[in-house]
């Protein structure tokens, strides 16, 4: 896998970026007409909740990728594309949750985006719990591809279930109504979020191909790798 | 140059840090029978499910019967039959079920003779869950004859069996020999497989440690140790 | 509901503060927790070679 | 075909051969239909209103153990490698297995209405319905279950790695059948049961094709 510094340099930019969109939105910009200041946390929860689905959509190639063509390289970013989507999903639906409390006065809001994030949390969370469980590289690798597939195939069924189900509870809620002058700390935020991710995404693979690398036998003898002209 | 019924070139397959099988390279004259020897652990049984496409290799390659194990499984798994440790059957089921669905998923029709051949006729009806480790092994050899195969690889094929047991693995082996079936037995009888077969391999780690006529493998090879 | 439609929400800030501290206590976290796991995975397999 | 056709009947024959572990699952289903009503009291009209939603929680619960059961047999004495080494093509095998498994469910699903028509007082005169909603829910429950059973059978922590892939993936198909069952029997004014009915449906069509396609690398070695 890749050696160079450029992870850390990406994930200190993202990480700059949201420092500078979240003291803009929380300092500077205007407040909304309606919601006041919770419209605020739009700034940090609708970044997440973007970047969140980006990443898990990153899985879903990997993980085509490494069922069509396969390659440690791709399991790897595999791995590392579940946990990140995993942790941002989880990050999405407590902001959710922080948010709908003073909106709609309850802990959670059945909003449609907001409970598909929650599922994919489980979903992917299982498949995190599956890629622990399985010993054998190869079939964790293929197992998890699988998986990963089949969970991203369901996104638009759920959402849709979801909305249908929901839509009789209450209207649906839209949250970001985003003016114009609103929307720069948005975007700031979007990028430094998908900076920060792009960086750990990248770290992170090379330490999960560190540990397959540890976890399985040293390269085959000398004669059989010459033969072979060093296969992978 | 006779035609080669399985051939591998520096065949590897590892588990975790080890290597079950390393570098083997191997050629096995179609229609020979062949002894497999080595210790517990020597990669025996790993190598018999490789060439039976049960297990996929690491690195290198082999074919068997002219076909690839890799590329092409289903023409190789048409040609070959192996009898194992595991004996492939529904315990829940019958012995003439268990044959029943195999022959089914063979497309061919079920010999009813085969059970009786094997010492089974009157255990026939009863679930496989209410047989003994040997009854097993018999239906397991019923089974591989139901196969019809041009390459048959017995693991240890005598573990379990008793006497008579004993006399019709050596009539089916005789009768495999007869039409020209290539068979590799991995055993720990030495003195049995000497009798039996034309040729010896010897594994030890993983590796091909000896390989020629049976009558001349050394007989305190290092895995050569047990007596019947 | 409690106003959210009848007019500004009051007050609020609380929230706005606990959604923005769970934000970076959870990215900073994983943020490091990976460079930790990494380095120290570096590090391993320097000494194991 | 014939291959399917092999492998349906040897999956039919093995549920047969093992149908005491099949009323055992409905004793577990209809005991947790008991329990869900003592979570809501003996408030007649609470419970019929939920009915829909105990029903498929009870057999969703209870469809992890009769899939997990459907795979222990092919696990055993390595049954299922035996065929695939034949060789068998691993398309039928999975066809079979998840037609035999959606048969078990429906009958499984069929069984506890009249247990939830008694104890929640929960009927419908619209029984051909009913039925055709459960059969479509128990689709949506044995195609990517019979899969993960597959996949989870030969891992250690099976028990809970099922379910714990397997609800996640669902939930369009129990949104999907508890809302339909609910029309049916609390009546369905503005006439949404075509609509729940083609989401399960959808559900259905998306995961019987795409896990056949992927059954093959989920069991070879």
């Amino acid at each position: 896998m890749g050696k160079g510094v450029w992870p850390f340099v990406m994930a200190g930019l993202g990480l700059a970026l949201l420092a500078w969109g979240s003291t803009w939105g929380l300092a500077f910009a205007p407040r909304e007409a309606y919601m006041g200041e919770v419209q605020r946390i739009m700034y940090v929860h609708v970044p997440t909740a973007w970047n969140a689905m980006l990443v898990l959509t990153f899985a879903f190639a990997c993980a085509l990728v490494s069922l069509l063509r396969g390659g440690w390289r791709w399991d790897a970013r595999l791995e590392a594309a579940i946990e990140a989507g995993v942790v941002l999903s989880g990050l999405v639906c407590i902001q959710g949750s922080i948010w709908a409390r003073p909106t709609w006065g309850v802990w959670w809001d059945w909003d449609p985006r907001l409970t598909t994030t929650a599922v994919l949390l489980f979903a992917f969370g299982g498949i995190l719990a599956l890629r622990q469980f399985v010993d054998d590289p190869v079939k964790r690798a293929v197992w998890s591809s699988v998986a990963v597939v089949i969970a991203y195939v369901d996104v638009p069924l759920v959402y849709f279930s979801v909305r249908w189900w929901n839509s009789l509870h209450q209207l649906q809620s839209t949250p970001e109504t985003v003016s114009r002058a609103f929307h720069w700390p948005l975007r700031i935020n979007a990028f430094g979020v998908l900076f920060l991710l792009i960086g750990l995404v990248e770290l992170r693979a090379r330490l999960a191909f560190l540990r397959r690398e540890a976890e399985s036998a040293p390269p085959p003898p000398v004669r059989v790798a010459e033969a072979l002209g060093g296969v992978r | 140059m006779t035609t080669l019924a399985v051939e591998t070139i520096g065949l590897s397959r590892r588990y975790g840090r080890r290597w079950a099988l390393s570098d083997v390279s191997l050629g096995v004259p179609a229609g020979s029978v062949v002894m497999l020897a080595g210790r517990n652990g020597s990669g025996k049984s790993t190598l018999l499910r490789v060439l039976a496409t049960a297990l996929r290799p690491d690195h290198g390659s082999a074919r068997v019967a002219g076909h690839d194990v890799r590329h092409e499984r289903d023409q190789v798994r048409r040609q070959v039959a192996l009898l194992g440790h595991h004996s492939f059957h529904y315990e829940a089921l019958t012995a003439h079920e268990n044959l029943e669905i195999a022959a089914s998923f063979l497309g061919r029709p079920c010999d009813p003779g085969l059970l009786a051949r094997v010492g089974l006729e009157e255990r026939a009806d009863d679930p496989v869950s209410s047989y003994s480790a040997g009854m097993r092994k018999r239906l397991a050899l019923a089974r591989v004859l139901l196969q019809d195969a041009a390459v048959v690889l017995l693991d240890e094929p005598y573990g379990e069996l008793d006497p008579p047991g004993f006399a019709l693995l050596d009539r089916v082996i005789a009768e495999l020999r007869s039409r020209a079936a290539t068979v590799i037995m991995a055993t720990h009888l030495v003195e049995r497989g000497r009798a039996l077969c034309d040729h010896a391999l010897l594994l030890e780690e993983g590796r091909l440690a000896w390989s020629g006529e049976a009558a001349l493998m050394p007989a305190e090879a290092p895995g050569g140790s047990a007596r019947a | 509901m409690n106003g959210a439609s009848a007019g500004v929400i009051q007050g609020g800030w609380e929230f706005v503060v606990a959604a923005y501290v769970a934000s970076a206590v959870i990215l900073l976290g994983y943020a490091f927790s990976v460079f930790w796991r990494y380095r120290r995975a570096r590090s391993r397999r320097d000494t194991a070679l | 075909m014939s291959q399917f056709v092999a492998a349906l009947r040897k999956d039919l024959l093995l549920q047969w051969r093992t149908r005491s572990q099949l009323v055992a699952v409905f004793v577990f289903g209809a005991s947790a239909l008991l329990l869900f009503s003592f979570a809501i009291g003996p408030n007649a009209a609470a419970l019929r209103e939920f009915a829909g939603g105990f029903l498929w929680l009870a057999l969703l619960l209870a469809s992890t153990l009769a899939l997990a059961d459907s795979f222990e047999s092919e696990m055993a004495q390595h049954a299922l490698e035996g065929l695939l080494l034949l060789p068998a093509d691993p398309r039928a095998l999975y066809y079979g297995k998840a037609v035999a498994n959606l048969l078990q469910l429906t009958l499984l699903g069929a069984a506890l209405v009249p247990v939830m028509v008694v104890l929640y007082d929960a009927g419908t005169a619209r029984v051909p319905a009913l039925l055709g909603i459960i059969v479509l829910g128990a689709a949506g429950l044995s195609a990517p279950g019979t899969l993960y059973a597959a996949m989870t059978a030969q891992v250690r922590a099976r028990n809970t790695l099922l379910p714990l892939l397997l609800f996640p993936l669902v939930v369009p198909a129990l949104l999907g059948a508890v809302k339909a069952t609910s029309l049916l029997i609390l009546g369905d004014p503005m006439g949404q049961l075509g609509a729940w009915t083609m989401l399960l449906v959808a559900f259905d069509a998306i995961y019987w094709s795409l896990c056949g396609l992927v059954f093959e690398r989920v069991v070879e070695d």
